[in-house]
C-alpha cells in the first residue's frame, strides 16, 4: 500500500537537506588531518623511535626513588611563601578578568565594536611572556613578592578571562530573557541572570588557577620572590632527582588538597 | 629530516652504535650564560660541521644544560657544549668527557671592553653601587647580596669561595637573595633592592642598553679567580677516531676564517682548544668548598 | 495570611555554623596572605627601563622576520604551529577517556572518577622540565620529544576542564536516551557529546594556543621553533628580537582565535 | 493600550513568525490568545515586550513605540510589563525565593541589585506571591529541585511579585492540576479587573478561554484569523482557527 | 506486568517523592495518573524504568526486576519502555530527526551507533512518527528552534519511534493545542488497544483521563489514595485526590 504518507516521507526522506554541507564537514575533517599529517613530517613524529628509547625513560624514573623525605623540611617555608603569592596574585588576576571576560562575550553585548577590543586586549596580554611581565615587574617594583603577585595576576589575568568568557557564552538563555522582561538595566541584568548561572564554573577557573599558580613558581625565581622554583632548578643542576621527586610529591598533596577544597566548594555551589 | 634516521637510533639506544659506522652525529649547546648576546642558531654550526667530519650532523640549541647531561647520558646527544659545574656532574655520573674548551677574548678590568688575548677562563665580579661606602669583600659582612642559582660558578661558587676565605658565610653572614639572570641582579643593585651583586665579567654590558650609565653608577670591589670556560664534551661511548676527528674539526673550525666569524657571531666563541678533565678540578675544589649540606 | 511567612532561610544551627565557618577560614586565609606582602614602592630607574623596554618592542627587529640562513620568525613560527598541533591533537584524544572516567555523573563510583581526578591532578604536577628530560631520553633532542612533553603534559589541564564540563551538562536529555535503553556509551554520543563538544574544542583550540606559547619547555628541549630565540631574546634583553617575535606571536594567536570562534559559532 | 501596526517577524532560519499584524488592545482587556501549536503566539507575545526584535511595523506601549525604545527608556516600559513564560525560564541554581525577587530588580538601584540588597517590604511581597501558587514552603528550595508544575507557580509568583501594568501570560497553566489552574485563572482575572490591569494570555483550553476572556484573538500560521468578544467566538470561529471543524470533544477547558 | 512491591523514594534534600507504594499494572492497561501539582506523578513514573533509584521495595516489569537489574538487561528492558518526558528532555542542538532516531539506539550495536549508521527504515519509522505529530516538516530543524507545543511533539515521535511494550507519558498533551491533543491522545489510545502496550499517562484534565482510561490512580503526597476503573473515579473521588471538593467548573478535560 502505496500511502499518500509513505510518499510524503519518502520526499523529506530524500530531500534531506544539506550534501553541500556534509561535504564542507568532510572537506574539514580533510583538511585537518592532512595538516597533523604534514607536522608530524616535518618534525619527525615515529612511534617507533618512542618505543625503542622508552625504557631510557626508566633511568631517569629510577633516580627518583625513593624520594628525599628529608626534603620536605627544607621546602616547607618557600612552598608557604608560593601560596601566599599564588593566593594574591589569582585573587587579583581573577577579579579583574570579570568586567573583561563580560565586555568580551557575544551573548552579552552584542556589538562586535564592544567584543572584539575586549577580545584583542585579552590575546595581547595572554601573548605576554611571564618572562617579560617579570621583567617589567622588576623594573617598576623592584625585587620581592610584589611583582610575583603582579606577574602572576597578569598571567591569572589572561587565562581566567578566556576560559570565563566561552564559560559564559554557552550559559541558558531562559533566565536572560526572564530578566530582559521584568525590564532589568544590563548590570542588574548580569548580576541576577548571568552571575548566578556562572558561579560554578568561574570557582573552578578560580580555583584551577590557583593551582596553576602554585606550580607555576619558576616566575617567583624570576623575580627575587623565592618560592619552590628556585628549589625545583637546584635539585635539577646538581642532578638530585630524590629531591625533585619530594618537591613534586609535597606539590602534589597541596594541589590535591586544592582539588578537595575545590570540589567541595563546587559541589556546594552547582 | 627523521625518516632515514630512526634506524640508527635505535641502534645508539640499543649501545651498539659505537661499533659500527655512525651516520649522524647529534650536537647540543646551550649557549653560554657569560655572553651578553645570544642567539639561538643551529644551522651554521650544522653546515660546518657536516663539512669538516663529512657526515650528517644535527645541532640542537636548549636553554638547559641538566637535558643535554641527560640526553648524553643516555646515548641520545653525542656532543654537548657544557658550561664548568654541569660538566664535573656529568663526568661524576659517567655521562660524558671534556674534549675541548672554548676561548674567548679576556675582559679589559676597568670597563668590562674585550681584551686582545684569546683566554679559555673568565671571571667573576663583586659589583656594588659607586656610592654605596662598600670597598672591600670584608665589607660585605651583614649585607644583602644578589646571587644566581648554587648551582652557577660566576653566579655563585665563586664568589661564595671569596667569601669564605674572609670568614663570611656566604649564606648566613649576609642575606642572599637568589636571582634568576645576571640582569636582573644588577638591576636589583640599581635599584636599590641588594647592597652587592655577583655576575660574571662584565654583566653590566647586558644592562647597558637599558640603563646607560650602569658603568658609571656601580663599580666593581673583587674579581674572583679564573673559572674555566665552557666546554665540548663527548658522550662516553663514541669511538677514539671519532673523538679525535670531532676534536680536530672544532679547532679548525676556530682557525678557518669563515668558521671563526660564525662561532664568534653566534657562540662569542673565537676558537678552541684542547682540554683536559684535570683542567676541572679546580672546579670540583671550589664546589667542595662552598659545599653547604 | 495563613501561613507565616518565612523571611529568613529556615537554616539549622549546625549549616549556620558550618557557613560562617568557611567565612572566618577564607578571610583567615586571606589576612595570612596579605601578612606578607610587603609594602609597594616604585623605583627611580623604573622609568627609564621601561621606557626603554617599550621603546624597544615598539620598534621591532623586522630584519628577523625572514632570513635566508633558515632560522628566521616565519619558519620558527610555522615549527611552533606544527609541534603545537601535534601536541594538542595526542592531549585532546587522550583526555577524553580520562576526562570521562574523573566526571562524577557519568561514572556513579566515587573511586573510579576520585581516582581519574588524581592521574589528572598528578599529570598536572608532574612539572613540564621532568617530562621534557624523559622523552629526551627516549628519542633524543628535537622536535619530537617537545611534541611529546607538550602531548603529555596538556592532558592534565585539558582533562581536568573538560572533566567539570562534563559534570556541568544537561542530565535531562541523557534520561531521555537512557529511557529508550541506551548503554552509556550510546547515552554519550547522543546526548552528551553533543552538548560539550562546542566546549571540548574550545578547550582544544585553547590549549593549542597555549602550547604555541609554550616557549620554556620547547626550549629546554630544543625543540626549534620560536621559543628559543625568545628566551634567548629575553635574557639578553634584546627588546626589538622581542618586539618582533611577540608580534608574530600576537599574529598567529590572533587568528587562532578568530577561526576558533568561527567554528564555536558553527555549533553552538 | 497596546499597538500593533502592521509587525511581521520573520526567524532568522527563515520561518514567519508573524505575518503583517493589526492589533489594538485597550488597558484592562483580558486577551486570550489561541491558535494551533506554532501558529505564532509565543511570538507575539515576545514582541510585545522587545524580547525578540520584530522585522518590520512597531509596536506601541501606551502611544510609547517599544520598538524605537532603547536603554533606560526601554527598562522601564518593561518593568510595567510582566512575563510569565512557557519554559518558565527560572535560574535553575538559585533559590526559589531570588527568583521571585528577580521580578523587582526594576524598582531599585543598580549598585543594590549588585550586591542583592533586596528591602525587607520585597521579600514579604515575594513570599505573598509564593504563597499565592500554594508553593511557599519551598522558597528556600533550589528550583531545580521543583516538579513541572511547581516550576511553573515559581514563574508565575515572579510576574505577580512585578506588579506590572500589562502581564503577559504564555500558557500559564500547561503543566498545573485543575485546582491550581483555576486559582490561577482566578488570580489573573482578579488582578486584571481590580487593579485594571490588561492581561493577554496564550491558552490551548477553548473553554478556559471562554470563560475568562473579555476577548479572543485567533493566530494561524502567523496571521490573526479571528479578533472578537467572547460571544462572537463561536465553534464555528475555533474551526476557522484551528483550520478545520472541532468536534464536540475536544473542546478542552472548564465545563459550559 | 508492572508490580509495585513497597516502593518508597526519598529525595536528596528529604521530600517525600513516593510513600510506600504497592501497585499492579496488567497488561493492555490504559492507566492515568491524576494528582496535585507535586504529588509525585512524575516521580512514579520515572521510578518505573528506573530513571530514579528508588530508596526502598521493588519494582517489577514482566516479573522480571528492574530494582536490581544492572547493565545489559537494564538496557532491554529498558528498551522495551518508551518515555514522553513532562520536560521534553530533547538534545537542543541536534535536529529534530536524530533526536527521534535516538530512540531507536537500542535496537542496534552500540558501534554502528558511533557511526551513526541508522538503517532506512528507522528513518522512515522516524519520519512516520515525525508526520503522526504534525511536524514532518520541521524533521531537519534544530530541536530548540522549535516552538514549546512542536518540541513537545518531537519528543512524543521518539516515543512512538522506540516500538515499545510498555509507554510511559509525563503529561504528554500540556502544551499542545486541542486538536493535536486529540490526535496525541486518540494515537496512545490506538497503540494501546491495536498492540496491546500498556501505557501509563500523568494528566491533569479529569476528564480526558475519563475518556481515555481503562483504570485511573490518584495520588497524594507520595500515596496512592485511588485506584479503580474509570466508572469508579466520581466527582467526590476527585475530591478526595485532590484534598477538596472539586467544583463542576473545575473539571477541565473533553466536554461530557
Ligand atoms: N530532584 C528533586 N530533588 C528534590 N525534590 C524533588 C526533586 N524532584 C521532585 N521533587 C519533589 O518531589 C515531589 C514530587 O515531585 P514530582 O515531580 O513527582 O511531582 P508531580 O506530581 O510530577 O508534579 P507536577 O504535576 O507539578 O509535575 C515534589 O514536592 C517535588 O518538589
Ligand atoms: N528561535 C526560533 N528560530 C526559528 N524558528 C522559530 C524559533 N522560535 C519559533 N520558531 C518558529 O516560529 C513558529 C511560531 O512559533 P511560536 O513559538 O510563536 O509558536 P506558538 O504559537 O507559541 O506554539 P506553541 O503553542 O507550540 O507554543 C513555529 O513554526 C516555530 O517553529
Ligand atoms: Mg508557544
Ligand atoms: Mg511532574
Amino acid at each position: 500500500m502505496k500511502t499518500e504518507q509513505e510518499i510524503k516521507t519518502n520526499t523529506i526522506l530524500h530531500s534531506a537537506p544539506l550534501p553541500s554541507k556534509k561535504l564542507k564537514y568532510l572537506f574539514t575533517f580533510l583538511l585537518v588531518l592532512l595538516l597533523i599529517f604534514l607536522s608530524g613530517q616535518k618534525i619527525g613524529f615515529s612511534f617507533y623511535e618512542l618505543l625503542i628509547g622508552l625504557p631510557n625513560m626508566g633511568d631517569l624514573l629510577v633516580q627518583m626513588f625513593p624520594p628525599n623525605w628529608a626534603y620536605f623540611v627544607r621546602i616547607t617555608e618557600p612552598i608557604l611563601d608560593t601560596i601566599r603569592i599564588a593566593i594574591l596574585g589569582t585573587t587579583f588576576g581573577a577579579i579583574l578578568s570579570i568586567p573583561l571576560a563580560l565586555l568580551a562575550a557575544k551573548n552579552i553585548f552584542q556589538s562586535n565594536w564592544i567584543t572584539y577590543p575586549a577580545r584583542f586586549i585579552l590575546n595581547l596580554i595572554r601573548t605576554i611572556p611571564d618572562l617579560l611581565l617579570a621583567s617589567i615587574f622588576v623594573a617598576i617594583f623592584g625585587i620581592g613578592a610584589v611583582p610575583g603577585i603582579l606577574a602572576l595576576a597578569g598571567f591569572s589575568f589572561g587565562i581566567i578571562a578566556k576560559l570565563f568568557y566561552e564559560a559564559i557564552e554557552s550559559i541558558d538563555r531562559g533566565p536572560l530573557e526572564a530578566m530582559t522582561a521584568v525590564g532589568a538595566n544590563k548590570i542588574k541584568w548580569i548580576a541576577l541572570g548571568v552571575i548566578p548561572q556562572v558561579i560554578p564554573q568561574f570557582t573552578s577557573f578560580f580555583l584551577y588557577m590557583f593551582e596553576v599558580n602554585i606550580r607555576a613558581a619558576s616566575v617567583l625565581g624570576l623575580v627575587g620572590a623565592g618560592g619552590i622554583g628556585l628549589y625545583y632548578e637546584q635539585t635539577l643542576g646538581f642532578f638530585e632527582y630524590d629531591k625533585t621527586a619530594s618537591i613534586i610529591i609535597y606539590t602534589l598533596a597541596v594541589v590535591l588538597i586544592i582539588d578537595i577544597i575545590s570540589n567541595k566548594l563546587r559541589e556546594k555551589i552547582l | 629530516g627523521c625518516g632515514s634516521g630512526s634506524d640508527d637510533k635505535a641502534e645508539k639506544a640499543s649501545g651498539t652504535a659505537s661499533k659500527e659506522e655512525k651516520k649522524e652525529l647529534t650536537v647540543q649547546f646551550v649557549p653560554s650564560q657569560n655572553a651578553d648576546t645570544l642567539e639561538a642558531k643551529a644551522k651554521p654550526l650544522e653546515e660546518l660541521l657536516g663539512k669538516e667530519l663529512d657526515m650528517d650532523v644535527k645541532v640542537s640549541v636548549s636553554t638547559d644544560y641538566n637535558t643535554i647531561v641527560e640526553a648524553m647520558a643516555s646515548k641520545q646527544v653525542d656532543v654537548g657544549f657544557l658550561p664548568p659545574t654541569a660538566y664535573v656532574l656529568a663526568k661524576e655520573k659517567g655521562a660524558a668527557e671534556v674534549i675541548l674548551q672554548a676561548q674567548r677574548y679576556g675582559v679589559n678590568d676597568e670597563d668590562g671592553s674585550p681584551t686582545e688575548e684569546l683566554v679559555d677562563f673568565y671571571k667573576s665580579q663583586f659589583i656594588v653601587k659607586k656610592d654605596s661606602g662598600i670597598e672591600k669583600v670584608e665589607d660585605l659582612k651583614g649585607k644583602k647580596i644578589g646571587y644566581q642559582n648554587v648551582t652557577s660558578s660566576a653566579g655563585y661558587v665563586w664568589p661564595a669561595a671569596s667569601l669564605i676565605d674572609v670568614n663570611i658565610d656566604p649564606l648566613k653572614d649576609v642575606t642572599p637573595v637568589t636571582f634568576k639572570g645576571h640582569d636582573q641582579a644588577i638591576i636589583a643593585l640599581l635599584n636599590g633592592d641588594i647592597d652587592a651583586a655577583v655576575t660574571f665579567q662584565d654583566a653590566r654590558n647586558v644592562v647597558k642598553g637599558d640603563y646607560p650609565t650602569v658603568f658609571e653608577d656601580t663599580k666593581i670591589i673583587k674579581f674572583t679567580e679564573p673559572i674555566p670556560n665552557d666546554t665540548i664534551t663527548v658522550q662516553t661511548d663514541l669511538d677514539a677516531d671519532l673523538k679525535n676527528k670531532i676534536q680536530e674539526a672544532f679547532i679548525n673550525i676556530g682557525k678557518d676564517e669563515e668558521g671563526r666569524k660564525i662561532i664568534q657571531e653566534i657562540y662569542t666563541h673565537e676558537g678552541y682548544t684542547k682540554s683536559d678533565d684535570k683542567n676541572f678540578d679546580i672546579v670540583r675544589e671550589y664546589n667542595e668548598k662552598v659545599k653547604t649540606e | 495570611m495563613k501561613k507565616e511567612l518565612l523571611l529568613q532561610p529556615p537554616r539549622s544551627r549546625k549549616k549556620q555554623f558550618k557557613v560562617w565557618l568557611t567565612i572566618i577560614i577564607i578571610a583567615l586565609i586571606y589576612i595570612w596572605a596579605f601578612a606578607g606582602m610587603p609594602a609597594i614602592e616604585l623605583k627611580e630607574t623604573s622609568t627609564q627601563i621601561v621606557s626603554s623596554i617599550f621603546t624597544g618592542l615598539i620598534s621591532p627587529d623586522w630584519g628577523y622576520v625572514y632570513d635566508p640562513g633558515g632560522e628566521d620568525l616565519l619558519r620558527g613560527l610555522i615549527e611552533t604551529l606544527a609541534i603545537a598541533l601535534l601536541g594538542t591533537v595526542i592531549a585532546g584524544i587522550f583526555c577524553i577517556p580520562l576526562s570521562f572516567l574523573a566526571a562524577r555523573n557519568i561514572v556513579n563510583n566515587g573511586g573510579i572518577s576520585g581516582g581519574a581526578k588524581v592521574v589528572l591532578s598528578f599529570i598536572r604536577v608532574f612539572p613540564d622540565i621532568i617530562l621534557a628530560l624523559l622523552f629526551i631520553k627516549a628519542v633524543g633532542p628535537g622536535s619530537f620529544p617537545g611534541v611529546l612533553a607538550l602531548g603529555i603534559g596538556s592532558i592534565g589541564m585539558l582533562g581536568k576542564l573538560f572533566s567539570e564540563d562534563i559534570e556541568n551538562v544537561e542530565l535531562g536529555s541523557s534520561e531521555a536516551l537512557m529511557a529508550t535503553g541506551a548503554n552509556p556509551i550510546k547515552t554519550i554520543w547522543f546526548a552528551i557529546i553533543p552538548q560539550i563538544l562546542p566546549s571540548y574544542l574550545s578547550f582544544i583550540l585553547y590549549r593549542f594556543e597555549i602550547n604555541v606559547r609554550a616557549a620554556t619547555i620547547l626550549g629546554v628541549i630544543g625543540a626549534g621553533g620560536i621559543g628559543t630565540p625568545l628566551i634567548f631574546a629575553l635574557t639578553s634583553r634584546d627588546w626589538d628580537r622581542v618586539g618582533v617575535i611577540l608580534l608574530g606571536i600576537i599574529i598567529m594567536v590572533s587568528a587562532i582565535d578568530l577561526i576558533s570562534g568561527k567554528i564555536r559559532s558553527r555549533l553552538t | 493600550m497596546i499597538e500593533f501596526r502592521n509587525v511581521s517577524k520573520v526567524y532568522p532560519n527563515g520561518t514567519k513568525g508573524l505575518n503583517n499584524i493589526n492589533l489594538t488592545i485597550n488597558k484592562g482587556e483580558f486577551v486570550v490568545i489561541v491558535g494551533l501549536s506554532g501558529a505564532g503566539k509565543s511570538t507575539l507575545l515576545r514582541s510585545i515586550n522587545k524580547l525578540h526584535d520584530i522585522s518590520s511595523g512597531e509596536i506601541l506601549i501606551e502611544d510609547k513605540s517599544i520598538t524605537s525604545a532603547k536603554g533606560s527608556e526601554l527598562y522601564k516600559i518593561r518593568r510595567d510589563i510582566g512575563m510569565i513564560f512557557q519554559n518558565f525560564n527560572l535560574v535553575k541554581r538559585s533559590s526559589v525565593l531570588r527568583n521571585v525577587l528577580s521580578g523587582r530588580v526594576g524598582y531599585h538601584s543598580t549598585f543594590k541589585m549588585l550586591l542583592g540588597l533586596f528591602p525587607q517590604e520585597d521579600k514579604e511581597l515575594a513570599l505573598k506571591a509564593l504563597d499565592r501558587v500554594n508553593i511557599l514552603e519551598k522558597a528556600y528550595s533550589r528550583a531545580d529541585e521543583l516538579s513541572g508544575g511547581q516550576q511553573q507557580r515559581v514563574s508565575i509568583a515572579r510576574a505577580l511579585a512585578q506588579e506590572a501594568k500589562i502581564i503577559l501570560a504564555d500558557e500559564p497553566v500547561a503543566s498545573l492540576d485543575p485546582l491550581t489552574t483555576k486559582q490561577v485563572m482566578d488570580d489573573l482575572k482578579r488582578i486584571n479587573e481590580e487593579l485594571n490591569i490588561t492581561t493577554i494570555v496564550n491558552l490551548h483550553f477553548i473553554d478556559l478561554a471562554r470563560q475568562y476572556a473579555t476577548r479572543i484573538i485567533g493566530l494561524r500560521a502567523g496571521e490573526v484569523v479571528f479578533d472578537g468578544p467572547v460571544c462572537e467566538a463561536t465553534d464555528e470561529r475555533f474551526s476557522e482557527i484551528y483550520g478545520r471543524p472541532i468536534h464536540e470533544d475536544e473542546l478542552l477547558g472548564v465545563a459550559k
